[in-house]
């Protein structure tokens, strides 16, 4: 039985407008689009004003006074609007910057770049174990070729010769991972898409 | 001429500069409380003035939809279309709040089923892009395609009732991958490292403006 | 209990390195030549291509805010998109910014406004080329099918941090004619650009291609710089495997320091 | 001239055949079910035994952390096991949520799954959308009544409803499940309810956290999950219940064998056209 949630019934309208795209760009898609994007927008609108009253307004009014840095910051972004003052949002934006990045690439080197190398660390014979050392020998293998591979500078590369033929060895070894990750995705994709369908097949045509 | 560019450009480089010193000793060095507690707290001011940019979006929104509308550029209805959704969406949540009955009514049944299958577009472009570009037009894209293919026997329902070696070869592909994935993850991270301590030092000139140099 | 926190012993000593290897670099006067990236090298040739077409040039910066651990994949996207101002502005070709979170706005839209003063057009920068839209990912995605769909852009430029939309924006850019350059500083997201993108830019190389188009010698000794730590790198591998083969885990209880 | 013509539609073809054709073969198997043959795997047989395995009356915790962006890969998950746990007779659920759309997700699977008898306030027990992440499942774990303000999710008093009077901390608990929208609620469920009180903890991930998951069970901080829609399937597999994860199964199964297909067509194309020098 059809479903008489009025609910299900405008997401079902919505979701077959969304799928009209596959075949062309048209008027419904574009309803379904312009829906999204103010629906998004008005509620990337609240989520923001709530941060600022739950993490800033919040500190202020208990004194905390060094939050005036995040509204003064904050305020100076809209300098944007008189050429003569543009400059001024620099401040805001350097606070955020500085914060970023330096949060961003402060794990790095251990999580990213040691734990990995370590990672990769493995013997190269496992005695009485053909099969694993056949294993570890390409995991460093193609740790080294494809790091090699990234390696920009000639001056820094071996000759040509050895050089195109490690970067062929580690282009491989990073084809595979994208391989492997690629063929590893495509049943979430699917569960997504099946999702989809069971919600029009089943809870609002009630096939 | 002098006091403007120290203005302009050098005193904000030099706050880049300390927010990063200040973060990045908090995590390598054991500091006091207090300067670990000035830490957080710079992170929330960070998060409270990159919450302020909405204005600048929504001015953005409302200029470029507004002028659609002004100008009656083609499908300028469909703008007063998103302004008005705009409009629903930000009075219901700020009337009732973000978790009230009225205002996930208006997310569920409006956001959510767009979001979604928008989403799940993924599974139908997949097939087509596997089928149309996957060519082995040279020995990388060739293995590439082999591996995801024995990783996709190996993960689909049927595969292991087909033949119980397809798993065991998926798991395999497994050590195929930890090469490159690791290379990757190593080069990608010594990347951002560089590119951070270039903008802390305040050489990638573009995000300050070139105003100065 | 020292001064260092416990276990980052070499993460900050490679932190150090990095950073002293970079201002060593930086003062020094010759460039280094670098391997080629061919989709950097298809930028221009892109643009040039749109150019001909007299279509639109669409570039972005990813759903991710500048306050998040993207920023420095952000920065190296706006990097490019400062070239693309220039570029575009001196062709006379337009470039459409759609970009989604608000932090990144002010941002990307004075390095467009920049890209063209230095381009010496300055009246090619137009505020109405630069979309907001909202960092939410889909609705995102579904404005730039809006964009590539019907202001036709002939060159879809994407460098910098993607996540499930590289698949979206590769497929569709494939329909509209438009030439896509993308690059994804993550592994299993850049599968679906090479699946789907004309040419693809991999990890480091995103990083890497704000110098390229520079030309400017700091920028790109700073990249020289890295190498030498990717050097180390299979070093530190070769030895460390070599170790534990021996049976000996000094090396990865070294780097556990 | 007719073979090449073939040849240009297998691998020419438009998308939109492809995109019709691709969801077709997803949507056909859902209206006319074939039940292809499913191998059950270990992650849903030690879930499944477990909670098989609970004693009469046994009390469960549920963080019902469901949330709109993850729950078509989670719901599966999530509705198989909260289904699991009212078919079983012998067990008393206390839920609660630390996501806001958690009640909206919770009224709906509740409906879907029925209770099979389960008494509200006796046998099963709601507490709502709980804000404060970290904080909260602290203070849930340690004290029910005080975290929830001695009400439910319906504004009830906690003193009404029997169930309750037994409830007061974590120590209360025989297994607790936790429904995480990221690696992060994962995280805090091992700091503030596996490690300080020793309970059972088993979860239903998202499919990309699963892989740095398995050095916490190595360590039995985590004693098991189901992560995928194919684990949920599984599970309706065990549970002898077929629902929406067996369903999508065969569609899933037909969806792979087609992009195995397609990928080898094009590629035969491919190299049919190179050695008639077609391409170039």
């Amino acid at each position: 039985m059809i479903t008489t949630d009025i609910g299900i019934w405008i997401g079902a309208i919505l979701t077959i407008f969304v799928f009209s795209f596959l075949y062309k760009d048209n008027k419904f898609f574009r309803f379904a689009e312009y829906t999204v994007v103010g629906a998004a927008m008005g509620h990337v609108l609240i989520m923001n004003v709530n941060a600022i009253i739950q993490i800033g307004w919040a500190q202020l009014i208990t004194g905390n006074y060094i939050y005036l840095i995040a509204f003064l910051g904050g305020l100076l972004l809209y300098s944007r609007f008189w050429k003569k003052y543009a400059w001024l949002m620099r401040y805001g934006i350097a606070i955020i910057i500085g914060t970023s990045t330096s949060l961003a690439v402060r794990a790095a080197p251990k999580a990213e770049i040691l734990e990995q190398i370590k990672g990769s660390m493995v013997p190269l014979l496992v005695p009485g174990d053909a099969f694993g050392t056949i294993n570890n020998i390409i995991i460093v293998v193609f740790t080294i070729a494809t790091i090699l591979y990234f390696i920009f500078t000639m001056e820094l590369r071996p000759s040509p010769k050895i050089a195109d033929k490690i970067g062929r060895v580690g282009r491989i070894g990073l084809y595979c991972a994208l391989g492997y990750y690629l063929g590893n995705t495509v049943m979430t994709r699917f569960t997504f898409l099946i999702d989809r369908l069971q919600y029009l097949l089943l809870s609002w045509l009630g096939l | 001429m002098k006091m403007s560019e120290t203005l302009k450009t050098k005193i904000p480089k030099l706050i880049i500069f300390l927010c990063g010193v200040l973060t990045i000793a908090d995590l390598y060095l054991n500091v006091p409380v207090s300067v670990h507690n000035s830490a957080i707290t710079l992170q929330k001011i960070a998060m409270v003035i990159s919450a302020f940019s909405i204005g600048l979006g929504v001015a953005s929104i409302l200029t470029h939809h507004g002028g659609a509308i002004m100008r009656r550029t083609g499908g300028w209805y469909f703008s007063i279309w998103l302004l008005v959704l705009f409009a629903i969406f930000a009075i219901v949540g700020f009337a009732y709040g973000p978790t009230s009955d009225q205002y996930m009514w208006l997310f569920n049944n409006i956001f959510v089923p767009v979001n979604q299958t928008m989403y799940s577009l993924l599974g139908v472009f997949i097939v087509y892009a596997l089928y149309r570009t996957f060519q082995a037009k040279n020995i990388e894209v060739g293995v590439m395609i082999v591996v995801s293919l024995f990783t996709l026997i190996g993960r689909a329902p049927i595969g292991g009732y087909l033949w119980s070696g397809f798993p065991a070869i998926r798991e395999w592909c497994k050590i195929l991958n930890l090469g490159g994935y690791r290379a990757f993850i190593i080069v990608s991270a010594i990347g951002a490292v560089a590119m951070g301590i270039r903008v802390l030092l305040g050489r990638e000139t573009s995000i300050l403006g070139r105003g100065g140099e | 209990m020292g001064i260092l926190s416990e276990g980052q012993t070499c993460a900050l000593l490679l932190f150090a390195l990095v950073a002293i290897l970079e201002i060593y670099f930086h003062g020094q006067k010759t460039a280094r030549h670098l391997r080629r990236i061919e989709g950097v090298e298809k930028i221009d040739e892109a643009i040039r291509r749109a150019t001909e077409m007299g279509r639109p040039v669409l570039s972005s910066t990813g759903i991710d805010p500048l306050y998040s651990t993207c920023a420095p994949a952000i920065i190296a996207n706006l990097d490019v998109i400062g070239h693309l101002a220039q570029e575009t502005a001196k062709l006379g070709t337009q470039l459409i910014l759609a970009i989604g979170p608000s932090d990144v706005l002010p941002l990307a839209t004075e390095i467009y406004r920049e890209g063209c003063v230095a381009a010496g057009v300055p009246e090619a920068f137009r505020e109405d080329n630069v979309r907001f839209i909202t960092d939410e990912q889909w609705p995102y995605t579904a404005a730039i099918f809006g964009i590539m769909e019907r202001e036709k852009p002939a060159a879809n430029i994407f460098i910098g941090r993607y996540h499930a939309e590289a698949l979206h924006f590769g497929v569709i850019g494939k329909r509209t004619g438009a030439i896509t350059i993308a690059g994804n500083t993550e592994l299993g997201m850049s599968s679906f650009f090479v699946v789907s993108c004309d040419y693809t830019l991999l990890g480091e190389e995103v990083y890497a291609a704000g110098a390229y188009l520079s030309n400017n010698i700091s920028r790109i000794n700073a990249i020289s710089s890295q190498d030498i730590i990717k050097w180390i790198s299979v070093a530190l591998t070769m030895i460390g495997a070599i170790a534990v083969t021996m049976g000996s885990s000094i090396f990865t209880n070294i780097l556990s320091l | 001239m007719s073979r090449r013509n073939i040849l240009d539609i297998l691998t020419d073809a438009d998308p939109r055949w492809i995109y019709l054709l691709c969801l077709t073969v997803l949507s056909a198997p859902l209206i006319f079910p074939v039940g292809l043959p499913l191998v059950v795997g270990d992650n849903a047989r030690g879930f499944y035994t477990y909670i098989e395995s609970l004693p009469e009356g046994s009390k469960v915790a549920f963080s019902w952390g469901a949330d709109s962006m993850t729950w078509m890969e989670q719901g599966l998950g999530a509705t198989v096991i909260l289904k699991h746990l009212m078919m079983n007779p012998g067990i008393k659920i206390v839920a609660f949520s630390n996501m806001a759309q958690g009640p909206l997700y919770w009224k709906m699977t509740l409906e879907k799954v029925g209770t099979y008898g389960k008494e509200y306030g006796v046998d099963y027990v709601y507490l709502g959308y709980l804000p404060g992440k970290e904080a909260m499942f602290a203070a849930v774990a340690a004290d029910v009544w005080g975290a929830c303000g001695g009400k439910d999710a319906y504004g009830k008093s906690l003193e009404d409803l029997p169930l309750m009077s037994d409830i007061h901390s974590a120590n209360d608990f025989d297994l607790y499940i936790h429904l995480p929208n990221g690696i992060d609620p994962v995280m805090i469920s091992i700091r503030q309810w596996q490690m300080p009180y020793e309970i059972p903890f088993y979860c239903i991930p998202l499919g990309a956290v699963q892989s740095s998951l398995v050095s916490y069970r190595k360590t039995g901080q985590i004693s098991g999950w189901i992560g995928s829609a194919r684990e949920a399937a599984e599970y309706e597999l065990l549970m002898n219940s077929p629902g929406l994860a067996l369903s999508g199964m065969d569609a899933q199964s037909f969806g792979h064998i087609f992009i195995i297909v397609l990928i080898i067509i094009g590629n035969v194309g491919y190299f049919i056209k190179k050695s008639r020098g077609i391409e170039k």
